[in-house]
Formats: C-alpha cells, structure tokens, sequence
C-alpha cells in the first residue's frame, strides 16, 4: 500500500532547504543509497525553484507543495504549485544547449533545470488541472520495502 | 553559506562552504563579484566544503567565469566532491571551467 | 527569520513513520544532537497517535499536520487535528500512575504518552481555535543556526 | 518489525528488529501473546534491533507480562539499548521489568 506524505513551505528561497531536509529523512526510509538521495534532493529542489521563480514570478506568500509517495518499488515526488503554468510541451521539446568553451554566448545564465530533472529521475510528466499545476516525478528503487531504525 | 578569502601571490582563492542553492545565490554572487573587480581576475574557487548545489548555483560560477574572462583573467574550480562533479559534468560545464584537485596545480594554471 | 515548513499526512497509523522521518531529516538541519532528535521524534509520534487515536477514534480518511518551525534558539512542532478535541485542562491534570511491582492493577496499559511528551520537550500547549486543535511543542537548540550538508 | 523465534530448554526467545509503533502494534502483540499461549509463559524479549519504540510499544510489552504473570512465568527485557532504556526508564516500567544485559543472565532468572 502506497504511504503518502505532502509538505508544504511558503514560496520563499529560505523555506527550500526544509523540503531539502524533509526529503533526505523520507529518502532514507525508502532504502535509497546516498548518491540516490541527493539526485532525487536535486530533483525536488530545482522543480521547488522553477515553481518559485516561473509559476510565482519570485513573490513570497503562495504555497508550493511536495507530495511524497511511497511504493513497492517506487518513489514518487508531485511538485505542486498555483502559479502561472508551463507550457506542457516544454518538457518535451526543452532543448539544452551544450556549452562551447569558444563561445562565451553559449555560456548561459539558467536553463538548466528541467535537463537536471530529467536526468536525475526516471521519469518526468507535467500537468495543469483547476488551477493546480503538478510537475510529477519517479523513480524505482529496490523492493526490499521501507527501511527504517 | 560561509565564504573565506585569501591572496596567493595576487591570486584569490575563495573557499566556499555549505549549500549553494538559490537562497544564497544573491549573497554569494555578490561577494565573488566584488573579489573580481577588486582583484586582478585570477581566482581559485575551492569547493571543498560545498556539499550540495542547484543550477542557481551553477549560474553564479558562469557569471564569475564571465566576469573574469571580460578582464582577460581566469577562475579554477577547485576539489569537487562527487555530487558537485557530476552536476557540473551532467551540465557540461567542466568543458568551460578550469578544474583542478590540487592548489598547487591551480595556482600553476594561473600564473 | 522563522523557516516553517507543514508536513500532513492521512489519519492511518502507517503513515506515521513518514512523518517520524520527515521531522529526523528537519531536526539534523536544525543543528540538533542525536539524542535530541530521538525526544522530539518520540514527542511528535506520541502527539500524533494521540491525534489519530482520541481525535479522530482511530477513523482514516482525516488529516493530520505537523508544522516545524525553525527559529533562532527553538525548534517548534505543533501537531494539529481537527477531530474531538481534548479538555484542556488534561495536559496539567494529567496524572501519571506510577507502576507498582507488587500491584498488577497499577499496570497500565495507556496513560503514558503525555507524560512522554512533557518529557521530551521544553514547553508543551494545547489550544482549541475555529474546530482545529493543536498540540504546540517548543525546545531550545544552540543558536549556532541551521546546520545543512 | 521482525520477529525470530528461538526456544531454550523450554524458555522462549523472541529476538524484534525494526521500529515498535503504532502501526505494528496488533501484528507485534498478536505474535507475542500467541507466543506465551504456546509455550510455559518463561519469556526472553531481546530488544537489541529494536531503534525506536513510543507509548505504543510500551503497551505490548504491558500485555505481555501481564499474559506471563497469569501463567506464573515471567518476561525478561534483554539487550536494552539506550533510546529504549531511557523510555522505560521515563515511563517507571524498569521497576515492574526484569532488565538484562547478557543472554546467559536472562535465561538463569527464568529457569
Ligand atoms: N514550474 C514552472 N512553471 C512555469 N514555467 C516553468 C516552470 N518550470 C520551468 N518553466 C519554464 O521552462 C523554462 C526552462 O526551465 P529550466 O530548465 O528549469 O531553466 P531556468 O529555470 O533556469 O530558466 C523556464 O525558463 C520557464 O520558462
Ligand atoms: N489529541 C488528543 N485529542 C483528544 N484527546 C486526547 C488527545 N491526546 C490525549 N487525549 C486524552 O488524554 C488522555 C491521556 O493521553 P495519553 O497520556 O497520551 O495516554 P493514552 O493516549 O495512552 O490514553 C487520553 O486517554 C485522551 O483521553
């Protein structure tokens, strides 16, 4: 049976390492190897930016909310935010641009983060519904079930 | 995040220590920023101590690296540990920044 | 600064230990010590079942929230339900039966868990507002501030 | 929560590993009683595996003994480690517990 926990943090740079935190802790029951955990911390943290600086345009006072599940075989993260939403195709068709030590234009500023998430998650789905918009991310892990001390 | 400066003959090496997420960017741009126009744009970054990053941070090593580079100087990304390597592997970054494990080394490609 | 961060999960017992973990990985940030982080871990689970347990007779389907609150000098954790309340007045009166060897009857099989919570932190309150009840437990940490890796 | 079985010259060793709460309470007190319904009511629990237990826990342990009693056996509590100690000390139940350290110990007290 899927056991669930949802966090949640005011939309302000500071609150971003509770989720940090929170996520290790929930990480380390569901048996995952350190270089597991802080792919999967990565992951949560640059989805929980995105949603700061895109969906809320860096203002202070919404909610952003990380919804944490635990399966047979499975971790799942659900990035949820209220803000303005992506353009769903962009998952697919965000292109990165490698950067060229001869080129200092193509030495960009941001556009990282959604090639980050992708490459630390096994997958990645975006969707809008009422007003919500969920950024949601898994990724398999050993079936040995919940570790815990 | 905890930033500490010295000077190697004319060389800044700054070490930085802690997470270098995007509630730290604003500061600790600010600060390397400031070490550069100060300076004479050769720095050594030593990451040592910098046990978690994100792409905020990875912005503030290409602004330094831009910054530098305007006054015909360098930066050296020095001791990464695993997780800061493979995001800056991961983002191909390592193909524009200097990196080193050693200060020696560093230094030497500075001079 | 204050950093909170709101941790909810369903009224089921197996969710518990998400929250148990969920609180460790916010009390290492926290900067606290082991033996520490185990008395809060233990305060909060003990707040919890009693959530579960007496607020909500042990029906799933409701919720149960644990805000952590990150000050300069405290950790705060406040457990909220919004299922029956309890009588105020228990966390004074509350009168913990101490067990005999030579009576059997002194053998409790309940009673303990405020006792436990009286114990593991430095102030506890329990306040009623508008069908939401909450169990607010502080304790003082050094102020060297927030320790993260 | 796992539970291993052993038995020695008639007294029963039951060996937990995990976490004793809430949410393995029934499976946990179901096993143990079944436990001393089978056997002479001479009981070993060792505690060493178990990392963390709350009021919950404590109850079972309560059950148990007062299961044994009724069958004028007792139970013994071995390889209490710190966090569990501290519990049962916070909670008086070391006055109405047997408590070892050492196997050898808690099975000389039953027999
Ligand atoms: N949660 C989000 N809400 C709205 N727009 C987003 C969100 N995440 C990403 N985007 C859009 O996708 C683009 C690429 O995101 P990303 O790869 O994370 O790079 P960056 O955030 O550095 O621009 C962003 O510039 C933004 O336009
Ligand atoms: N969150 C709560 N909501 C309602 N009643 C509560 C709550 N917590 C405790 N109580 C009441 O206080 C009593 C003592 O609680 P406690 O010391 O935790 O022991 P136990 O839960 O084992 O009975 C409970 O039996 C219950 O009547």
């Amino acid at each position: 049976m899927t056991q669930t926990i949802s966090l949640a943090i005011e939309s302000r740079p500071e609150c971003i390492e509770l989720l940090s935190c929170a996520v290790q802790g929930l990480c380390r029951l569901a048996g995952l190897s350190a270089a597991d955990i802080a792919k999967i911390e990565l992951a949560v943290v640059e989805a929980v930016n995105n949603a700061l600086e895109h969906a809320y345009r860096n203002q202070p006072g919404h909610l952003i909310v990380v919804e944490f599940q635990l399966a047979a075989g499975r971790v799942s993260l659900l990035v949820r935010d209220g803000g303005e939403a992506m353009d769903p195709q962009k998952l697919a068709t965000e292109e990165f641009v490698e950067p060229d030590p001869a080129s200092p234009e193509t030495w960009h500023m941001r556009g990282r983060g959604l090639t980050i998430i992708k490459s630390c998650v096994d997958s990645v789905e975006y969707q809008v519904r009422d007003g919500v918009n969920t950024l949601a991310m898994s990724r398999t892990r050993g079936d040995s079930g919940p570790q815990s001390d | 995040m905890i930033l500490t400066d010295r000077n190697v003959d004319g060389i800044d090496i700054v070490s930085l220590a802690g997470r270098l997420v995007m509630a730290d960017v604003p500061q600790v741009r600010q600060r390397l920023l400031a070490t550069v126009e100060r300076g004479g744009g050769k720095l050594i970054l030593d990451l040592r101590e910098v046990g978690f990053m994100d792409s905020s941070g990875l912005s503030v090593l290409v602004s330094v690296l831009k910054a530098v580079r305007l006054r015909n100087g360098d930066v050296v990304l020095l001791h990464l540990n695993p997780t800061v390597r493979s995001l800056i592997e991961l983002t191909r970054l390592h193909r524009v920044f200097a990196i080193c494990d050693d200060e020696a080394a560093a230094l030497a490609r500075l001079r």
